[in-house]
């Protein structure tokens, strides 16, 4: 099949842009998710927008057991963003399984499934159990955050040092044995950030998720003391996407010039707008989440793809795809 | 959540200042039609170029001509935004999000106790209650607040013919102290009041069955929207009465809607579990012997 | 002279707080500072505030030679924040002293002097010249900017590096020998900001200020080409304000933790109101700096200071210093 | 800067709709006092609370019964906020800011060239030159703009009695084309008119006198206001006929006061060398010629 051919009637061609990209052997109809931990599985977005018009769905990263996640208060306000410090609460890969899978399968939706655990073998668990499901049983991809605390390595990040994510998702790769793409989803708390994509896409990720929030904190001007029961935070929302075109952006210049295996950027952070996801796009991701936003407006993944589309017909792309990396040319 | 709900751009009705606070009544037709008392609506501040990136969360106090009726506080900068609007501006409201308060044993005495605007959406129960053939005197409302400004509803009440009992930390109106000072008069006027024929009917809450087996007398429930610290001192005294209570609680929510997880209360389930449940759609209202308050860190100083 | 005496009749004192902070040997009326690159020398601003009635001036970081700065556009607008891309134009040094250390001097104003380079040996050789000034010639400390790039090593700046932070900071304290307080001037870009603190410390300044602006991007959605001439540009504002207090929180956490010497922290980050400046303060700050704020109120440093003693006025406390790091308490 | 900048906080007197544009009148009597045409002012946008961070600038386009008048066209989010404001809306503005348009050698001819909004602050310098008594007729105002909506100050010129020669590039009014179309009669006309008798002042600007001397008749200044690329095609097309330009630039501006060096351009000094000056505090009016248009990315393409 020819560009040309594509650009009519496939599934992601609506008012004149052929919206299809792909994550690795994965197509997606449109490049607009939903960001992990912002729209748990789904479900409570359904009075808001039709889950199986976007792109994916990705899901509120999972652990093996069920956990509690941290003490309340968990959320501050921060000028165009917010700081949370939820704890991975969840309800354990099988409930999660049980009751969350089927619910998107069901409704016609694309579930990126995000995974989180203490150590490589806590991940490689997950990834396994997930790929023995495969595209049949309603997973269309794994999302491996590793941006959550190491317990061997004093709560260290995995993300923050490249041994420990190679380590994680080569666990992983292996274990999915390419019956599912696997994202390896970054963060930018790091020197070189290069250095933490080579270390993934070296150790056989398909493509990469960036940025997880960045580590803040605020202090309540009362009481003196940190807001957030568990002190830090994730800082994200519009006064991160600076950060994250910039990170995007310094990984595909990286993989233009040969210093980097080139595969998919999903890019996250930041996105409100139509024109917000275009800039992530122009940096170089093939694919955009959308976080924080859906807080302010649960809508905001549905609106964002509407508005994405629009902004390309108005520059004149036929096809979503011919805007990636844009800024680079 | 009973109903699912919407998200609506709405335009703002009037805003009229009401002791310390203010009453907005929105045109948010669909939001208005399913809308129960002990819901509440989630509205978007400052407009599309704030800092502010989250909703604020506000009880609905009434229905008024298709409209829906909110009392707010000028607490912090959203909510001094949201009072500082005039009638006309549009604004973008979600809901009814959570669920309803809920339903009173229709033979059960009821005791509705409100700290500042906390009242507000108990005096909408009130009305309802009373209008669906409730006798007016099985109603007792407790109306507290640190002074008489930030007192709210009581001409309303008044208005209602339901038993009215008025505290202020300050002694400004009603009885000088805390709401649970006028608890214990409040629970023995609904018990009086109730109709005393009766034993509670089986199909009601296990909660009042429970409560009315200590105590001689009807059940009576009791309803509580305010501050953590109130909603605990409140279902420790109606305990000690022999009385459960629904407690409305009021949690930081980043999402309103049930994706986030940053509004947790730990609540004992009837399988003894702990968990954390969202108290925007497993909530507001939770049954206070659920609450497993020690571990709430803003009471017991765990963080804040 | 006792804690009480002292708390009456010092210069600090107004409004029954006493205002006074020390950066090491250096003792300061109040602790509110401009931000170097934010307020010039100093002189644009006489119009909107009186310079002398600041902690002192941090003065645009100067080079040895004249520079000409990047290309523009050098900003662009962000979600609470800006971007700024102005790569150090300056005077050079002599031209400085001439013109600008003299106006300062002569309004009774501090003068802390920022300075950069593409070496250390460049960044001694202007720590040198100004140490021979010494406080008798209008200049009260040093400000040594390691966030710049080292042209060394392919751009990286010094403060992404620890070996690079402690080469810069060395040849500095050595040249300077004690005659001025050296800061060193960090980056949030790194994984670890108290290993950085730490190479500093370590090789001898007698404080840290924090921190510098966070890199970012924005991509036109026109012409979808990154906005700044210079690619990237520093993040600065009230959108990195989270940012700024956590690392001054983890870098007087491991001070108080005995993992770090203890020494005075200059906060920095999005400091817009005395709220704001009380949170950096409360997470370990000695001293706080106003930078982008002041694009939008010219008058913000001064603001700052008065809205910063009513607000510990309200909350009890007689002496700034006892707020200090408050919320490790 | 002639004189020190204030800082106020005002009233918004009046706000109206005027073709693509909106008039703003601001009770700024601080500024008002001391602006003189050409210096501009910095207003805050979006309140407290808005994720603006930056103030805008705007050219005073007029002194009006003690406050300033300002010409501002709704182009992104701030200057949009600004124009949907309401009378009585509080604004707080900088200002006089830059340096005043230098003053024109009083036996010149003068052609005052704006493109779209830039005509505003030119029609008050050729109101204060006629007041000043110079002859209407030795003022050609060059009005240009992209349709007929965006054509700012045509009426107001006429009225004046200076010279009005109008282009739009869709040809909906006046001449169809480019400002640099009515250049060359702007200036013939502005020869015409001027004072034939005698040569230029000797302390007339340097720039009048080399420009003398290359064309026939008296000396004409060009004054020109409008986008970058604008400014450089009317100081090409005056310098062919002998006149110097004084272009009033518009770059982006973090402070506008002169403390952030985002708002340079290359400006060949006195001494030759190429400085790059801040346009907020040494401009916003350079001499053409002074300006080295091949090092501005904005017009070599270099960047955006
Ligand atoms: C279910 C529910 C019902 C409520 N009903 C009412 C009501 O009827 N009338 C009324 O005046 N207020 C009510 N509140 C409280 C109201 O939401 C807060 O006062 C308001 O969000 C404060 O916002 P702010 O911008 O003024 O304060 P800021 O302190 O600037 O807010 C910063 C952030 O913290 C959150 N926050 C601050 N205080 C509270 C609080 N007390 N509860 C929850 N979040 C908070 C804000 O939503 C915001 O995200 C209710 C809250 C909840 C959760
Ligand atoms: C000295 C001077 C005088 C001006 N006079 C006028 C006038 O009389 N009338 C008028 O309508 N406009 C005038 N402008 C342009 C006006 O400042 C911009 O249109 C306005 O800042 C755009 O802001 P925005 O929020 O609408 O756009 P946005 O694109 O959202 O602005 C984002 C940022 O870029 C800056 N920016 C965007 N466009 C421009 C521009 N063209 N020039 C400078 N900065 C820009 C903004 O100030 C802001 O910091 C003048 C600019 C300068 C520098
Ligand atoms: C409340 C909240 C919870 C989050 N939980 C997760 C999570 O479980 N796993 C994960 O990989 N990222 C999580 N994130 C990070 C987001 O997926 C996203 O990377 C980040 O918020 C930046 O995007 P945004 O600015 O659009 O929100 C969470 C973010 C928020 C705000
Ligand atoms: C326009 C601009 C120029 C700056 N120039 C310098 C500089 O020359 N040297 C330096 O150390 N920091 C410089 N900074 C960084 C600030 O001093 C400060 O560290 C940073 O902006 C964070 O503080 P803020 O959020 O208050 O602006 C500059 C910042 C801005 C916005
Ligand atoms: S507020 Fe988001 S889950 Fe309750
Ligand atoms: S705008 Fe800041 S120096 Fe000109």
């Amino acid at each position: 099949m020819s560009a040309g051919e594509r650009a009519e009637g496939t599934a992601g061609e609506v008012s004149g842009v052929d919206m299809t990209t792909h994550l690795g052997t994965l197509e997606l109809p449109n490049p607009v998710l939903t960001a992990s931990g912002c729209s748990a599985a789904g479900r409570e977005l359904d009075p808001f927008l039709d889950v199986a018009g976007l792109g994916a769905v990705v899901t509120k990263s999972i652990a093996r057991a069920a956990r509690p996640g941290r003490a309340t208060p968990r959320m501050a306000e921060t000028p165009s963003g917010m700081l949370n410090s939820i704890g991975l609460q969840g309800p354990g890969i099988e409930a999660f399984l049980a009751k969350d899978v089927p619910w998107l399968r069901e409704r016609g939706a694309r579930a990126v499934v995000s995974i989180a655990g203490g150590d490589a073998a806590e991940f490689a668990e997950l990834a396994g159990r997930l790929a023995e499901l495969g595209p049949e049983g309603g997973i269309s991809a794994l999302e491996v955050n590793i941006s959550c605390p190491n317990v061997a390595n004093r709560g260290l990040v995995f993300a923050c040092d490249p041994a420990a994510s190679t380590q994680v998702i080569a666990g992983v790769v292996e274990v999915v044995a390419g019956r599912l793409p696997v994202l390896a989803k970054l963060s930018p708390d790091v020197t070189d950030i290069v250095e933490i994509a080579r270390a993934c896409l070296d150790a056989g990720a398909d493509g990469l998720a960036m940025i997880n929030t960045t580590l803040g904190m605020v202090i309540d001007t009362d009481t003196l003391r940190p807001v957030l029961a568990g002190i830090t935070g994730g800082l994200s929302g519009p006064a991160i996407r600076p950060i994250a075109v910039r990170c995007i952006y310094q990984v595909h210049a990286a993989m233009r010039a040969g210093a980097l295996r080139p595969a998919p950027i999903v890019g996250i952070g930041g996105v409100r707008t139509g024109l917000d996801a275009l800039q992530l796009v122009a940096a170089g991701a093939c694919a955009v989440q959308v976080g924080t936003a859906t807080f302010n407006d649960p809508s905001a993944p549905e609106r964002v793809l509407g508005e994405l589309r629009h902004a390309l017909a108005e520059r004149g792309f036929a096809r979503f795809v011919d805007a990636i990396g844009r800024a680079h040319d | 959540m009973s109903e699912r709900p919407v998200q609506q751009r709405v335009r703002l009705r009037s805003i009229t200042p009401e002791g310390a606070y203010h009453r907005l009544v929105l045109d948010a037709g669909q939001v208005a039609r399913t809308a129960q008392p002990g819901q509440f609506v989630a509205l978007s501040v400052g407009g599309a170029d704030s800092a502010m990136l989250l909703r604020r969360c506000f009880s609905i106090a009434g229905r008024r001509e298709g409209g829906i009726e909110l009392l707010i506080a000028a607490r912090g900068k959203g909510s001094t935004w949201l009072t500082q609007r005039r009638p006309g501006t549009s604004l973008d409201v979600i809901g009814p999000l959570g669920g309803p308060f809920p339903p009173a044993p229709r033979r059960a005495g009821v005791v509705l106790v409100g700290g500042g605007y906390g009242a507000a959406p108990l005096l909408w129960f009130a009305e309802e209650l009373i209008a669906r053939g409730r006798a007016a005197s099985t109603v007792q409302l407790v109306l507290g607040a640190a002074s008489q400004d930030r007192l709210a509803g009581v001409e309303q009440a008044r208005a209602l013919g339901a038993g009215v009992h008025v505290t202020t930390d300050d002694g400004s109106a009603g009885i000088a102290g805390r709401v649970t000072a006028a608890v214990p008069a409040a629970l023995a006027a609904a018990r009086r009041e109730a109709p005393r024929e009766s034993r509670p009917a089986p199909g009601s809450a296990p909660a009042a069955g429970s409560g009315s087996a200590e105590t001689a007398g009807p059940p009576v429930e009791v309803y509580a929207c305010g501050p953590m610290a109130m909603l605990r001192a409140v279902s420790e005294v109606a305990a000690e009465h022999g009385s459960p209570t629904w407690c409305a609680v009021e949690e930081s929510m980043a999402c309103g809607v049930g994706v986030c997880m940053t509004c947790v209360l730990p609540i004992r389930g009837a399988d003894g579990v702990v968990r954390n449940l969202r108290t925007c759609t497993d909530g507001p209202t939770f049954d206070a012997r659920a609450i497993v308050w020690d571990q709430i860190p803003s009471l017991t100083g765990g963080s804040r």
